[in-house]
C-alpha cells in the first residue's frame, strides 16, 4: 500500500509532462490527489506494514504528517485547477512593475506538483535516515520549478536563493547522518551498521556521546534551514511571497512539516541516547529565536504575503518550542502541527485571491477587501483569528497545551517571551490584514468594479481549510487525539 | 416623647430664615450701618410669595423644579439633623450620608434650573458651584468620619449625644480641627465670605447669586427659604460639636443649643466682616486645605 | 598506508587553497575537477575491504559527475555568460588565504574534539574534511558570482564526500548513490538556474540579486 | 440549568438565523430581535430562582476536547451577574432594533445580529463555565463578537482603529489570564473549577499573591482598570449605541465577574489584596470620573464613567476583601453587597445614558456636547430619561446609585470606627468616594446641562425629532428599573448573602444577619426619600397655587439688558464649564488648551477649547508599540536580501553551536 502512495504520483507527475490537453492533466492532478487523500484516510483504520527491511514504515508521527500533507495537497489542487484556468485566461502581469512575464508550462507545473507530492509522502514514510535526507533533497528540486511558476526575475531570485540556502542547508544534514553513522559504528562489541532509525533507537545507549551531539547539530542546522528556523529561515520569505499561493500554501502547510518530522527523528534518537535536555534546550533556543526573529518581521509587514511567511517561522518556532519543552506541550506541538498547516494554508490561497483582484502584494493596495471581494475579505479575517490563536479555533488550543507545558516545567521566563512574542506578532498581523479587509475601497476599484464574483473554485478551499480548523477546536475526534498522543510520545512527551 | 421629635424641626422652619437676620445685622453692626431689619428674611418672602414670576422662553420644566427641590431637600436636611440631644425621626447607621447627599440634590437641580436658562452668567455661576462643592463635599464626609470615630457612632443622633466635655479633653485637638474643617465648609456651602459675598451686585464676581438670576416670586423665596435651612443645619451640625451640653434638664439643654446657634450667627456676621473674600482661583486651595485638616483630624482621634 | 593516503589529504589541503586564492574561474572550475579524481583515489584507498564492484561503482560515478559532468556545465554556464573573472569578490584573494589558515585551524581543533571511530584512519581525515566543508562554505559567502557559489557548494559536497568514504564505512551503496543523485539534480538545478540568471540579468553577480528584503 | 442552555442555544440559533435571513433588514432583525428577547426572558428564570433560593444547579458532561469538559454551573454569584446580561442586554437589544434601521443600507445588519446575540450568548456562558478551556472560549468569543460589534462601522478609519485598540488591550488581558488558568489547573490537576486547589496557599513557588495579581491585570483590562482602560475610551464611542450600552453596561461586569470568581479559588486574602483593591478603585473612579469632565463627546465621556463606575465597585469588592482579612463581618457584608449591588445598578443607569446618547446621535447627528442644547424641548422622553440616569450615575438620592454608594460608605465608615482597622484605606475609600461622587455630579450637570438645556448651540440641535417608540420605551424600562432597585431595595440587599456566601465561602445565615440591618437603614432612606418626593408635590402644590392667580410672563433669559436676545452660542460651553476642574487636576490630565484671546478693542474672533487626550494611552501604550516599531524597524537589516550572508547565518550558526557544545 504504502509503495502505491508512493509510485502514483510519481507515475501520474511522470505522465503529466507529456499530457498535451489541459482538461486532462487537470483531471489526473486531481483525480491523483483525491486518490492519494483516500488511500491516505484508510491508513487511519488500518496501518501498512514495513516494508524494506523497515525502511519504509508508518508511525504515529508519519502518519499525521502524511495526512496533513495529503489533505493539503487535495485541497491544494482544488485551488490549483481554478488558479491554472484563471492563469490561463490573465496571462500574468508583474505585480509591483506592471511588465508582462510568461508563465512556465502548465504541464511541467503539474508535473512538478506531483513529483513534490511524492517526494513529501516519502519522508513521512522514511525510517532510514539516509532515505530520509535523500527525500527531503528531493522535495528542494520538486518544489524549485514550482517557485519559478512565474518567470519573472524576482521569483527566479527567489527560486535561486531557495535553492542554494536549502542546498547548503541539506548538505550540512548530510554531514549530520555521517556523523551519526560514525557515532553508531563506535560500538565495540556490536557495530550498528545501518542508519536504520529503528536499530538507532534501540542502539542508542552505544552511540558516542560527541559524534551524536555533532550529528545532532548538523541535522538541526540542515534541516532547521529547510523548516525556517530563525535564523536560518532566510529563503522562506522570499520564496513564499514569490511563488504562486497554492504552491507557498503546499511549501508553508507541508514542506515545513516535513523538515520539522526529520528533526524530530533526530531527537528521537537524542531521546533514546539520554540526550534529552540537549536536544530539547536547543530545540526551545531555536522555538524562542525563531519567534521573535518573526515578531520583528511581521510588525509594519509591507509585503502580506512576506507577513504570511514570517508567520509560519513563527509557527515553526511553535512547533520547535513545543517539542523542546517535553512533557505535555509536545502533544500540543503535534496538534499544532496540523493547526498550523491548515490555516496557514487557507491565509495563503485567500491571499492568492486578494492578490488575483488587486493586482499588489503590497498591504497598502489592498483596500476595502470587505468591499470587494465580501468572501474571501470575510476568510481572510477569519484566518487571522485562526493563525493568531483565538478559540474556538484549534490553535488555541494548541497554543494554549504548549503554553501550559512551558508553565508546567516551571520554565516561567520561555512562558512570558512566548506570550509575549504571541501578543507582538497579534499586533501586528491584525493591524495589517484588519486594514486591507477593512478600510475604504481604493476609489480606482470601488467604483469601477464594486463587487467582484468569487469563483467556487477560489473560495471552497480555503472555507474547508477554515472549517477543518474551527471544528479541530470545538471537537477533537478520538482517533486524532489517539494518533496524536501516539506521535507525542515518539518524540518524547508524555500522556 | 415623640412630641419632642418635632421641636427641632418646627423651630427650625420658623427661625431660620432669622439667622441671615442676625448676620446681616453683626455686619452693619462692623460697618458702622444701620442695617436692614432682624427680620428682614421674612419681609422679603413675604412679599415674595405675592409676586407673580417671569420666565425665559429658553427654560423649560426643570428651571421651575429647581427652587423646589432645593427647598425640598433642604427641609429634610434639617429634619435629619439632631439639635443636641433632641432625636430625630429618622435616625440610623449613615444617616448623614443621606444628608449630606440630600443637599447634593438640592445643589444639583439648582444648577441644572441655571443651565436650563442658557445664560452665560448662570452657566459660570453653576461651573463654579459645582466644582467648589465637589472639593467640600470629601471634607465634610471625612470630617464626619472623624467624629463616627472619635464616638464611635454612626448616627447623627448618637454623635450629637455622645460629643461631650470629656470627649473634648480626650481628643479635643482632634475635635478642633474638624470643627475648623466643618467651618470651611459652612463658608462655602452656604456661601459666605471669604468664599462668596452674597452681597455683591456684579454677576462676574458671584458663585451662587448668579445661578438664581432669573428665578423670581415664589420661586426666589423658596430658594431664599431653603439657603436659610441649609444655613441653619449646617450652623446646628457646628454647634452640636461645640457646645456639648448634656445636663438631665433636657429644655436646657435646647436652649442652650438654640442660643448657641443664634451666637454662630453672630460669629459668621464677625467673620464675614472682618475678613476680605478670597480670589477665586484661591478657593479650592482653602478647601483642599481643610480637607487635610480632616484627614490629620481622622489620623489624630485614636481613640 | 596512512603517509599514501595522507599524501592525498595534503593535495586536497592544497587544492582548497588554490580555490581561494584563484580569481580565475575556468581555473578554479578546473581544481574542483582535481579534487574530484583526488576523492575518487581517495576512495579506492580507503574502501579496501567492500566489494569490489559496490567500490567501483561508487568510484565510476564519482568521477564521471564531479570530475566531468559538474565541472563543463560550469565551463558552459561561464562561456555562456562570458565570465570569466570573480573581479571583486567580497573577500579579497590574500584575505581569503589568511581566512582559510583560520579555518584550517579551526578545523583541527573541531578534529581533535571528535574521537576517531578506529584507529586505523588517518588523524587528517577529519580536519580535511571539515576544511574542505568550510572552504565550500566560505567560497558561497565570499563570492560574487553564481557560478561560484555553485563551485563552493561542489567543493562542500567534495568535503562532506572525504568525510564520508573516510569515517563511515558500512553505508550502503543505495543511500551513497541517492546521495550523489541528488547532488547531481542539484547542480543541475543550479545550472538551469544560471542559465535563466544571465539571461534575465546579464550577468551572474549575485549581490544584484537582492532585491526581495525587507 | 437545562433552560438556560437552551437559551445560549437560542440565542446562538437566532443570530445564524438573523444573519441568514440577511437580504431582508426587516426579517433580520425581527429574528434577531426577538430570539435575543426570548431567550434572556427564558434564561431569567432560572437565574431569579437561583438567586433568591440560594441554590447551585449544575451540568456536566464530556466535551471533547484537551483538558476540556463542559462543566456549567449556576450558583448564585453567577445568577447575580446573569441579571443584567440577561435582563439589561435584551432590553438594549429592543433598543438596537429600531436604532440600527438607519444603517440598513450601508451595512449588512444580518451580520450586526449575529455578533450581538452571540456576545450576549457568550456572556452567558463566561459567568457560568466552570472549566478554564470552556470559560476562556466564552471569553474570547465575547472578545471577538464585541470586538465586530465595535467596528461595525468598519469603514469608518477613526471606528476601524478603536476596534483594533480594543482588540489588542483585550488580547493583552486574556494572556494573563491564560497563566492564570493554567496555573490553577496545574495546582489541582485539572481545568475544571472544582479541582482548582490554590486555597492553601501556594504551589511549587507560585504564591497565590501572583495570581491575585495575574487576575487583577488580566480581568481588569476587561473591567477598565486604570492604566488598563485605555480601550474604553475608544471603543464605546465606535460602536453602535445599543453595543455601547451592552458593552460598558455589562460587558465590562464579567471582568469584575472574574476577579470575584478568581478570589473563590485563592484561599483567604492577605491584606494587602484589600489594599490593592481599594487603591486600584481609587484610582479608577477619581481618575475616570476627571477624564470624563474633560471630555466633549458624549460616548467618550460616558465611557470614561465606566471606568470610575467600576471603580466604585472596585472599592466595595476592597472593603469586602479587607473585611476577609481582619475578619470585620459587616465591613465583608457591606462592602460586599455595596459593590455588587452597584455592579446591577451601574448596568441600568449606564446602559440608559448610552441609549440617550444613541437616541442624541439618532437625531442630531452628533455627540459632540458643544453642538447641542435645549433638546428637552423638543426630545422630552429621552431628556427625561437622561436625567434620570445622570441622577442615579451621580449618586444622589432617591436613585438606585446612591443606594449601593451608601452601602460602600456605611462599610467604609464601619470599619473606619473599629480600632483593629488599618485607616488609611477607608480614609481613601470615604474621600475618593465623596470625591467621585462630586465630580460625577459636576460632570453630568455639565452633560445634561449642555447638551438638553439652553439653546441649540449648532444646526445640527436645532432641529431634532423624539425618536421612536420602541427606543423610547427602552429607556423607559431601564429608568423604571433604576426606581425600581431603589424600592425593592431592602429585599434586595438581603439576596445579595448567597452571592456573597460564593465568594467569601461564609454561611449565608450569618451573612443575611449581617445585612438585616442594612436593610432596616434602607428601610428607613425609603420612607425618607417618599417623604421627600411627597414634599415636592406639596411644594410643587404650593407653588401652583401661589401663581394661580398672579401674572406669569415669558421673556428672555437675563443678559444685562442687552437688546438683542442671545443666541445659542453665546452660552457656557462643555469646555469652560469642565475648565476650573480640568484646571485644578492638569496634574493628572495633561488637557490642552487651545485659546485664541479677544485682541484690541472691537474684537473678531476668539475662542476656547480644551482637549484631553488620555496620557495612559499615549505614554504608556503608545511609547510601548512605537518603541517596539522602533526596535523592529532597526532589526530589519538581517534581512536584507544578500543570500551570500544568508549562508553566512547558517555557517556561523553551526560553527558556534559546534564549539559550544563540543568545545
Amino acid at each position: 500500500m504504502i509503495l502505491v502512495l508512493l509510485l502514483m504520483p510519481i507515475l501520474a507527475g511522470m505522465v503529466a509532462f507529456f499530457i498535451k490537453s489541459d482538461k486532462i492533466r487537470r483531471g489526473l492532478l486531481l483525480t491523483t490527489a483525491f486518490l492519494h487523500l483516500g488511500l491516505t484516510t484508510t491508513f487511519w483504520s488500518h496501518r501498512p506494514g514495513p516494508l524494506f527491511d523497515n525502511w519504509l514504515s508508518l508511525d504515529a508521527p508519519g502518519l499525521l504528517f502524511l495526512s496533513i500533507t495529503s489533505f493539503l495537497f487535495g485541497v491544494a489542487a482544488v485551488y490549483g485547477v481554478g488558479y491554472l484556468i484563471r492563469e490561463e485566461s490573465t496571462p500574468g502581469a508583474h505585480s509591483d512593475e506592471g511588465s508582462f512575464f510568461p508563465n512556465t508550462a502548465e504541464s511541467v507545473f503539474t508535473g512538478c506538483l506531483l513529483i513534490f507530492l511524492a517526494t513529501m509522502t516519502l519522508v513521512p514514510m522514511s525510517q532510514h535516515l539516509g532515505l530520509l535526507w535523500v527525500a527531503i533533497e528531493s522535495t528542494t528540486l520538486a518544489s524549485a520549478p514550482l517557485i519559478y511558476f512565474h518567470r519573472h526575475h524576482q521569483s527566479l531570485e527567489a527560486t535561486w536563493k531557495y535553492l542554494l540556502i536549502c542546498s547548503v542547508g541539506i548538505a550540512l544534514a548530510l554531514l549530520g547522518n555521517f556523523c551519526i553513522a560514525v557515532a553508531a559504528s563506535h560500538n565495540a562489541d556490536q557495530p550498528t551498521t545501518s542508519l536504520l532509525l529503528s536499530s538507532l533507537v534501540t542502539q542508542a545507549k552505544h552511540l558516542e556521546i560527541p559524534w551524536l551531539k555533532a550529528g545532532f547539530l548538523c541535522l538541526l542546522v540542515g534541516y532547521g534551514t529547510k523548516m525556517g528556523l530563525a535564523p536560518l529561515h532566510t529563503w522562506l520569505p522570499d520564496a513564499h511571497s514569490e511563488s504562486p499561493s497554492v504552491v507557498s500554501a503546499l511549501l508553508s502547510g507541508a514542506l515545513l512539516n516535513c523538515a520539522f518530522l526529520a528533526i524530530l527523528r533526530a531527537q528521537q534518537i537524542c531521546l533514546a541516547a539520554g540526550l534529552a535536555d540537549f536536544g530539547r534546550n536547543l530545540l526551545i533556543g531555536f522555538g524562542l529565536i525563531s519567534m521573535v526573529c518573526a515578531a520583528v518581521f511581521i510588525l509594519e509587514q509591507a509585503d502580506y504575503k512576506r507577513m504570511l511567511a514570517y508567520s509560519s517561522v513563527e509557527h515553526m518556532g511553535i512547533l520547535s518550542l513545543g517539542v523542546g519543552l517535553g512533557g505535555g506541550a509536545v502533544f500540543g506541538s503535534m496538534f499544532h502541527a496540523i493547526n498550523h498547516s491548515a490555516s496557514k494554508a487557507m491565509l495563503f490561497l485567500v491571499a492568492g485571491n486578494l492578490l488575483t483582484v488587486f493586482k499588489s502584494k503590497s498591504v497598502n493596495d489592498v483596500r476595502g477587501a470587505l468591499r470587494v471581494v465580501p468572501v474571501s475579505a470575510a476568510l481572510w479575517v477569519v484566518g487571522l483569528f485562526a493563525i493568531t490563536g483565538f478559540p474556538p479555533f484549534g490553535t488555541f488550543l494548541s497554543e494554549f497545551i504548549i503554553l501550559k507545558g512551558a508553565l508546567a516545567e516551571g520554565r516561567y521566563g520561555v512562558a512570558v517571551i512566548y506570550l509575549a512574542t504571541l501578543a507582538v506578532i497579534f499586533a501586528g498581523m491584525s493591524s495589517i490584514m484588519l486594514k486591507m479587509a477593512q478600510s475604504n475601497t481604493a476609489p480606482v476599484l470601488g467604483s469601477a468594479h464594486g463587487v467582484q464574483r468569487e469563483s467556487f473554485w477560489s473560495i471552497a478551499p480555503p472555507a474547508v481549510l477554515g472549517m477543518v480548523v474551527l471544528l479541530l477546536g470545538v471537537h477533537l475526534p478520538t482517533a486524532i487525539d489517539q494518533v496524536l498522543h501516539e506521535a507525542a510520545m515518539t518524540v518524547g512527551g508524555s500522556s | 416623647m415623640s412630641i419632642w421629635l418635632l421641636v427641632h424641626p418646627t423651630l427650625a422652619f420658623l427661625a431660620a430664615p432669622l439667622l441671615p437676620g442676625i448676620i446681616n445685622r453683626t455686619k452693619a453692626y462692623f460697618a458702622g450701618r444701620d442695617g436692614q431689619p432682624l427680620l428682614q428674611t421674612y419681609f422679603d418672602l413675604a412679599k415674595l410669595f405675592r409676586k407673580g414670576a417671569v420666565y425665559s422662553r429658553t427654560t423649560t420644566w426643570l428651571f421651575r423644579a429647581g427652587p423646589i427641590l432645593s427647598l425640598g431637600a433642604a427641609l429634610m436636611a434639617v429634619v435629619l439633623m439632631p439639635l443636641g440631644e433632641l432625636p430625630t425621626v429618622w435616625s440610623f447607621q449613615g444617616d448623614f450620608i443621606l444628608l449630606v447627599y440630600l443637599l447634593a440634590v438640592g445643589r444639583f437641580f439648582t444648577v441644572m434650573a441655571a443651565l436650563d436658562t442658557g445664560s452665560s452668567f448662570e452657566g459660570m455661576g453653576a461651573s463654579r458651584e459645582m466644582q467648589f462643592s465637589m472639593l467640600a463635599e470629601p471634607v465634610l464626609l471625612v470630617g464626619l468620619a472623624a467624629l463616627a470615630r472619635g464616638t464611635g457612632c454612626l448616627t447623627l443622633s448618637d454623635i450629637a449625644a455622645n460629643i461631650s466635655w470629656q470627649a473634648w479633653s480626650q481628643y479635643g485637638e482632634g475635635l478642633i480641627l474638624i470643627v475648623v474643617a466643618l467651618m470651611a465648609v459652612f463658608l462655602v456651602e452656604n456661601a459666605r465670605i471669604p468664599i462668596d459675598d452674597p452681597n455683591t451686585h456684579l454677576e462676574l464676581t458671584m458663585i451662587h447669586e448668579v445661578m438664581v438670576l432669573d428665578h423670581g416670586g415664589p420661586d426666589l423665596a423658596y430658594i431664599l427659604y431653603g439657603s436659610a435651612l441649609k444655613l441653619w443645619t449646617l450652623s446646628v451640625l457646628l454647634v452640636n460639636i461645640m457646645i456639648p451640653i448634656h445636663t438631665d434638664l433636657l429644655l436646657l439643654n435646647v436652649v442652650v443649643s438654640l442660643l448657641g446657634v443664634l451666637c454662630w450667627a453672630v460669629v459668621v456676621g464677625v467673620i464675614e466682616s472682618t475678613m476680605a473674600r478670597l480670589a477665586l482661583i484661591r478657593i479650592p486651595q482653602f478647601l483642599v486645605g481643610a480637607g487635610a485638616l480632616s484627614v490629620l483630624a481622622l489620623i489624630l482621634i485614636k481613640k | 598506508m596512512h603517509s599514501r593516503i595522507d599524501i592525498i589529504f595534503t593535495l586536497i589541503i592544497l587544492a582548497n587553497l588554490l580555490l581561494l586564492s584563484s580569481s580565475r574561474l575556468g581555473t578554479c572550475i578546473n581544481v574542483a575537477a582535481i579534487q574530484g579524481l583526488l576523492l575518487a583515489v581517495l576512495t579506492l584507498a580507503t574502501r579496501t575491504d567492500e566489494p569490489l564492484i559496490q567500490t567501483s561503482i561508487l568510484i565510476l560515478s564519482t568521477i564521471v559527475l564531479k570530475s566531468i559532468v559538474f565541472p563543463q556545465l560550469l565551463q558552459r554556464a561561464i562561456r555562456d555568460s562570458e565570465t570569466r573573472r570573480e573581479m571583486r569578490p567580497y573577500v579579497g584573494y590574500a584575505q581569503s588565504i589568511v581566512v582559510g589558515m583560520v579555518v584550517l585551524a579551526l578545523s583541527l581543533w573541531l578534529g581533535s574534539k571528535l574521537p576517531l571511530p578506529n584507529p586505523t584512519i588517518s588523524p587528517l581525515a577529519l580536519p580535511v574534511a571539515l576544511f574542505t566543508i568550510l572552504v565550500g562554505l566560505f567560497l558561497i559567502v565570499s563570492r560574487r558570482k553564481a557560478v561560484s557559489q555553485v563551485l563552493g557548494y561542489l567543493v562542500m559536497e567534495n568535503g562532506i564526500y572525504v568525510f564520508g568514504v573516510t569515517m563511515v564505512h558500512e553505508s550502503t551503496l543505495f543511500v551513497e548513490l541517492g546521495v550523489l543523485l541528488d547532488v547531481f539534480v542539484g547542480v543541475f538545478i543550479m545550472g538551469i538556474m544560471i542559465f535563466h540568471i544571465s539571461r534575465e540579468f546579464d550577468h551572474l553577480d549575485v549581490d544584484r540579486l537582492s532585491t526581495l528584503k525587507d | 440549568m437545562l433552560t438556560l442552555l437552551f437559551a445560549i442555544g437560542l440565542l446562538v440559533f437566532s443570530g445564524i438565523a438573523a444573519l441568514f435571513a440577511g437580504r431582508s433588514p426587516l426579517i433580520s432583525t425581527v429574528i434577531g430581535v426577538s430570539g435575543a428577547l426570548v431567550s434572556c426572558v427564558v434564561g431569567l428564570v432560572p437565574a431569579i430562582r437561583v438567586l433568591s433560593l440560594g441554590t447551585v444547579e449544575s451540568f456536566r458532561t464530556v466535551w471533547q476536547v484537551p483538558g476540556g469538559s463542559f462543566y456549567v454551573e449556576l450558583d448564585a454569584l453567577s445568577a447575580l451577574f446573569l441579571i443584567p446580561i440577561l435582563g439589561v442586554s435584551a432590553i438594549c437589544v429592543l433598543y438596537g432594533g429600531q436604532y440600527l434601521q438607519v444603517y440598513k443600507n450601508e451595512n449588512k445588519l444580518g451580520w450586526a445580529w449575529l455578533w450581538v446575540n452571540l456576545l450576549i450568548a457568550s456572556m452567558v456562558l463566561v459567568v457560568v463555565a466552570r472549566n478554564a478551556i470552556l470559560f476562556l472560549v466564552a471569553w474570547e468569543i465575547m472578545s471577538l463578537s464585541s470586538y465586530f460589534l465595535v467596528t461595525f462601522q468598519y469603514y469608518r478609519k477613526g471606528v476601524r482603529e478603536a476596534g483594533w485598540t480594543y482588540l489588542i488591550a483585550t488580547q493583552l488581558g486574556t494572556a494573563f489570564l491564560l497563566v492564570l488558568f493554567i496555573l490553577l489547573g496545574e495546582s489541582g490537576g485539572s481545568l475544571d473549577f472544582d479541582h482548582f486547589m490554590f486555597t492553601h496557599g501556594s504551589w511549587s513557588g507560585i504564591s497565590a499573591n501572583v495570581l491575585f495579581v495575574l487576575a487583577i491585570i488580566g480581568f481588569g483590562t476587561k473591567a477598565g482598570f486604570v492604566p488598563f482602560h485605555v480601550w474604553l475610551p475608544e471603543a464605546h464611542p465606535a460602536a453602535p449605541s445599543h453595543v455601547s450600552a451592552i458593552m460598558s453596561g455589562v460587558m465590562i461586569k464579567t471582568g469584575i465577574y472574574g476577579l470575584l470568581r478568581t478570589l473563590t479559588f485563592l484561599g483567604s486574602p492577605p491584606e494587602w489584596w484589600g489594599w490593592l483593591l481599594i487603591g486600584i478603585g481609587m484610582t479608577s473612579g477619581v481618575l475616570g470620573v476627571l477624564y470624563a469632565i474633560a471630555q466633549h463627546d458624549l460616548k467618550r465621556l460616558l465611557a470614561y464613567h465606566s471606568v470610575e463606575n467600576i471603580g466604585i465597585i472596585t472599592l466595595g469588592i476592597g472593603i469586602g476583601v479587607l473585611g476577609i482579612s481582619i475578619q470585620s463581618p459587616q465591613m465583608i457584608a457591606l462592602g460586599f453587597a455595596g459593590g455588587l449591588l452597584h455592579v446591577i445598578n451601574h448596568a441600568f443607569f449606564k446602559s440608559l445614558l448610552f441609549l440617550g446618547a444613541g437616541s442624541i446621535i439618532h437625531a442630531t447627528g452628533t455627540a459632540e456636547v458643544d453642538r447641542l442644547g435645549g433638546l428637552l424641548k423638543r426630545m422630552p422622553w429621552t431628556g427625561v430619561t437622561f436625567l434620570i440616569g445622570a441622577v442615579a450615575i451621580s449618586g444622589l438620592p432617591p436613585l438606585n446609585g446612591f443606594i449601593s454608594e451608601f452601602l460602600i460608605y456605611v462599610g467604609a465608615f464601619t470599619g473606619a470606627i473599629q480600632k483593629t482597622t488599618p485607616l488609611a484605606p477607608l480614609i481613601g475609600v470615604i474621600a475618593s468616594l465623596a470625591l467621585i461622587g462630586g465630580l460625577a455630579a459636576a460632570c453630568f450637570a455639565k452633560a445634561f446641562g449642555i447638551s438638553f438645556l439652553g439653546e441649540a448651540r449648532s444646526q445640527h440641535a436645532a432641529n431634532p425629532h423624539e425618536v421612536g417608540w420602541i427606543m423610547r420605551s427602552s429607556m423607559l424600562l431601564l429608568a423604571a428599573g433604576c426606581l425600581l432597585i431603589v424600592i425593592f431595595s431592602p429585599r434586595l440587599i438581603g439576596m445579595m448573602s448567597s452571592p456573597i456566601a460564593v465568594i467569601t465561602g461564609l454561611p449565608t445565615t450569618s451573612l443575611l444577619m449581617e445585612l438585616q440591618p442594612a436593610s432596616d437603614w434602607l428601610w428607613t432612606i425609603l420612607q425618607v426619600v417618599s417623604i421627600f418626593l411627597g414634599l415636592l408635590g406639596i411644594l410643587a402644590t404650593i407653588r401652583y397655587l401661589l401663581l394661580r392667580r398672579k401674572q406669569v410672563e415669558l421673556n428672555v433669559t437675563w443678559d444685562c439688558g442687552y437688546v438683542q436676545p442671545s443666541s445659542g452660542r453665546m452660552q457656557y460651553t462643555a469646555s469652560s464649564f469642565a475648565q476650573p476642574i480640568t484646571d485644578l487636576s492638569r496634574l493628572f490630565l495633561g488637557t490642552s488648551k487651545t485659546f485664541i484671546p479677544p485682541q484690541g478693542y472691537f474684537p473678531e474672533a476668539s475662542s476656547f477649547h480644551t482637549d484631553t487626550p488620555d496620557w495612559y494611552r499615549r505614554h504608556i501604550y503608545g511609547y510601548l508599540f512605537s518603541g517596539l516599531c522602533w526596535l523592529s524597524s532597526k532589526l530589519r537589516w538581517f534581512q536584507h536580501g544578500r543570500v551570500h550572508l544568508y549562508i553566512l547565518y547558517i555557517a556561523v550558526t553551526l560553527l558556534l553551536l559546534l564549539i559550544w557544545n563540543l568545545g
